[in-house]
């Protein structure tokens, strides 16, 4: 229902532990934030599309319908550093720094935007989210957030359908419709969620529910090979980089 | 407006997740202590946290003919309150980052700033000043004033302190932050103005749906 | 239904609503059609047969302006739709798409006000919009509904409220998914009476079922699918097929059975169609012994 | 099933589950029942027809554990379940409950996860946990989805999940509210043989439905409803009897017309079960005639 979503769970690395994924594309992610973004974010960008469209096998069109969205905000933010205001040319002008302070910004966040995309495209959050509990967070939360994360999906279809009726009967004819139109398909929303959270409760109920939504989580095995492998291409990264600056300064 | 992954300098990125993390830590707590208290909670915060999600996943008519999301700011304000929303807000963004590609995981402290808690709080601060003001006019009509504003002025609070943000992390050469925050400010609100306005009859046309239908629901969440 | 393949689809006569060449698939999987024909003819009740995943909701989709071909087009009286907000607007206010849970249709907080949505987005004013909402509501016999919430409408009644606001944008086809899904054997029946009377007053009904009894005894014509068309053709003819049941894999009906059994009994005359009903058998039965 | 009214109650063999004198009204409305009284027998499949509104959901919710009655008690295997929540808890553990709408049983991003949900409220660890839930998959034959996320699963498949989460609570009595209602012909066949294993394994099955001719091939014994008890007994009795069904409101099943047409052309003794299927019946007719 959601591309990436479901691309997630057909992800031939389902299996591998959401650690050593969020150790590789993590630790590319903090390489293309921290280190000097030439050469580090083409290298970064480079080395995750490679593990992307290589093992990770993600289709490259699922990934291009998805990255325009963060691509489109890059782009038009980085107008604004085109130009100067309130300077000594006038009121608005041109900075002659502008196309390079705007090239580095668009080069390290698209980057940026590789990692997290690529994290989300392998890692689905079924297999992601009950091990919230590991790094600390309390589990009345972390049962919370996956039950939000269940009924989503239930709420989201009935939106569509919702959506669909509407629109064959002319609802998104006008503006003056559309808001209407929008108005009342959220109220319809609300009172359906609501009315399905309290018939989840009797279902749930009838399975002996007393306050905890206690489930049996996948074993998946955490390798010590699997998270120095995926170590591996942050630090070459980071070592790429700092050999290009050191050979840079020096003679 | 989701502010992308990688967009911020990595100490801008730090500096605003500490800034959000006290109102989300404090929203948290209240959110687990309510579904500690009462075990029939737990499915309710999860409906309301869906419904945060899906609502800001609706397409709303925008002025060049295309169209853009609600921030939900508003409405999320007036029925859960600011500090829930607080943490609602921070998961429906994580899930936009996750599953939507809407903003990033390093910008998250960042968007949460601008949209769980300034958006939110502005537009509660906006209800509860219009009620008052407006409390002789009759229900219906302070009702719906009052949820417009919330929800125009929360919409409009959360990409004014988008702009800050992108301002102070991207200062004018010449003029510095004002500068930048004239320019950020002036792209975003060509459209973000109207979208406020439209964003604002959307909730008001939904509100006072919710009161015929369901007005048991809206008394116990305290409207 | 008139179906045809190819080079014959000029001859036949002008549909009420076709699609010629339909492909269609959603996002990331197989496609669900490939060049599908459909041709339907006024005045008819279709019956669209299949198993579940078989595309039925998807052609109701694609015929109704819900969902549009990837490849094919969609003809409204013998008039291709063309791409665009206002043929699409046009195919869509003439085909209205009734779905299976009424609650996706229902967004308002009363029935007048439901039923008058559609309405007021054909641009009409108030005095017409209720005009149309009164006759609406008169058709489905639930003139007594008018004031009512919706959320305290009985399962039937809410599929009454739903068609009410189908039928108040004067479609000449109303397409319905599963209309008889959830009701009890006498909320059928009294559903399948109010949809003839709009066939008799000349609405064009496409109706999905899962219920090959019902369409037996109500269908004119019917269209086998499961992913592409098996077949069309005369209800009474593709439903006494055991091979092209099996192959949409369908149950057969009891009628055509039952018939055949009387007749061996002779107490059918042979060529004279069977019962359509239990109930017919059984009364037939009865006479012979009493 | 058995039934008994007034005395002869304690004569009746040791019930599975019964009611007796149920009395339930929600608030702000009239009863649902008065002095019901319904006793399930051990390894029956016990129907429960009935026009919508009728009480069928809530007689079902009565029996499982999911609301009180006001007025009565509920016995589960001969002995009365007390109020108090350990009883209580007792009841809805062997007595579960699979509601028609499988999104109001999913909680759950993944199967595995959903169906683990009950053994381990049962404080079973988590090998034990895991033992339940890949026998319960089995059983359902839906081993090959235990890694699926809930929500890319076909209705169908979410239904099975949903059975599979009640399965794995081991109870003694399965109570299903409309389980084949959105389900293909193909799909409610395949069911209802998975729900046959599960009976032949010793569970006891109440199923609620609107298909009287489900019902006669596969029900037991059959109670009818409409706000109080109709009748029950023998499914091929109450079925058979056109008053008793227009009582209910409900149109009788084709198996008995089919029987009787058959029976008169000669084509089955007398005194023999008719078809249970119309499939049953044209093999019959094609027999005779080749």
């Amino acid at each position: 229902m959601l591309a990436i979503d479901a691309a997630a769970y057909t992800s031939p690395w389902r299996r591998v532990h959401p650690a050593a994924k969020g150790l590789l594309f993590g630790g590319l992610l903090v390489c293309a934030l921290a280190l000097p973004t030439w050469p580090a974010a083409p290298l970064v960008a480079a080395v995750a599309l490679a593990a992307a469209f290589g093992p990770a096998r993600v289709s490259p069109r699922a990934f291009a319908r998805a990255a325009w969205g963060p691509l489109l905000f890059i782009l038009t933010g980085s107008l604004a550093l085109l130009v100067t205001v309130g300077g000594a040319q006038g009121a608005v002008a041109l900075d002659p720094e502008g196309p390079a302070r705007a090239a580095e910004i668009t080069g390290r966040a698209a980057a940026a935007v590789c990692c997290q995309l690529l994290f989300a495209f392998t890692t689905p959050l079924a297999d992601l989210l009950p091990r919230l509990t590991r790094i600390g967070l309390p589990s009345a939360l972390v049962e919370v957030v996956a039950l939000i994360y269940r009924m989503l999906f239930v709420t989201l279809d009935s939106a569509r359908r919702v959506q669909t009726a509407q629109a064959g009967r002319l609802g998104y004819v006008d503006r003056r419709a559309w808001v209407r139109s929008v108005g009342s398909l959220g109220a319809a929303l609300f009172v359906r969620t609501f009315h399905r959270a309290q018939r989840m409760q009797r279902g749930l109920e009838c399975r002996g529910y007393t306050g905890e939504l206690t489930v049996l989580v996948d074993e998946l095995p955490l390798r010590p090979a699997a998270l120095i492998a995926a170590a591996l291409p942050p630090l070459l990264v980071a070592a790429a980089t700092a050999a290009y600056v050191f050979i840079g300064a020096g003679p | 407006m989701h502010i992308a992954e990688g967009y911020l300098p990595w100490q801008h990125a730090a500096a605003w997740t500490a800034a959000a993390a006290p109102f989300v830590a404090h929203g948290v707590r209240s959110l687990t202590q309510a579904v500690r208290a009462d075990p029939d909670a737990k499915l309710l915060v999860g409906a309301a946290g869906a419904f945060c999600f899906v609502l800001s996943a609706l397409k709303i008519p925008s002025v060049s003919g295309s169209c853009s999301h609600p921030t939900g700011a508003g409405l999320g304000a007036v029925l859960f309150r600011p500090p829930v929303m607080a943490a609602l807000g921070t998961i429906t963004l994580l899930f936009q980052a996750l599953l939507l590609a809407h903003g990033g995981l390093t910008t998250l402290g960042a968007n949460v700033f601008s949209m769980a808690v300034v958006g939110p709080w502005a537009a509660y601060g906006a209800y509860r000043l219009v009620r008052a003001v407006t409390a002789s006019a009759g229900e219906q009509t302070s009702l719906g004033a009052a949820v417009f504003c919330a929800a125009a002025l929360g919409s409009l609070a959360t990409y004014t302190m988008t702009s800050v943000q992108l301002a102070l992390a991207f200062p004018d050469p010449a003029s510095g932050f004002p500068g930048s925050f004239a320019t950020f400010a002036g792209i975003f609100s060509v459209t973000q103005v109207p979208l406020a306005v439209i964003e604002g009859l959307v909730t008001v046309v939904l509100v006072r749906l919710l009161c015929r239908v369901s007005p048991d629901q809206l008394r116990r969440l305290g409207v | 239904m008139t179906t045809a393949s190819g080079g014959d689809a000029t001859a036949a006569p002008p549909a009420a609503l076709a699609g010629l060449g339909l492909s269609f698939g959603y996002p990331d999987s197989a496609p669900v059609f490939a060049g599908l024909d459909v041709h339907i003819a006024p005045g008819e009740v279709v019956g669209v047969l299949g198993p579940n995943g078989g595309g039925k909701t998807t052609l109701l989709r694609l015929l109704s302006g819900s969902l549009t071909p990837d490849e094919g087009e969609i003809r409204l009286g013998g008039e291709p739709v063309r791409r665009g907000r206002r043929a699409l607007a046009e195919l869509r206010r003439s085909v209205q798409l009734v779905f299976q849970d009424p609650d996706d249709q229902l967004f308002s907080a009363s029935v007048t006000q439901d039923v008058s949505f559609g309405p007021l987005n054909l641009g009409l004013d108030t005095a017409a919009a209720r005009e149309r909402v009164t006759w609406a509501l008169e058709a489905l016999e639930i003139t007594d509904l008018a004031e009512q919430p919706t959320h305290l409408l009985s399962y039937g009644q809410r599929k009454r409220v739903v068609l009410a606001g189908a039928l108040a944008m004067r479609p000449s086809v109303l397409v319905l998914d599963e209309p008889t899904a959830g009701l009890d054997p006498e909320g059928v029946e009294s559903l399948v009476q109010t949809l003839e009377g709009l066939r008799a007053a000349g609405t064009t009904l496409v109706v999905s079922t899962h219920d090959v009894d019902l369409a037996w005894r109500w269908a004119d014509t019917v269209l086998l699918l499961d992913r592409g068309r098996l077949a069309s053709g005369q209800a009474r003819e593709i439903l006494a097929d055991p091979a092209l049941l099996a192959a949409a894999r369908l149950r057969p009906p009891w009628a055509p059975a039952a018939g055949r059994a009387l007749r061996a009994a002779g107490l059918l005359p042979p060529g004279t169609p069977g019962p359509a009903t239990p109930e017919e058998a059984q009364r037939l039965l009865d006479e012979a012994a009493g």
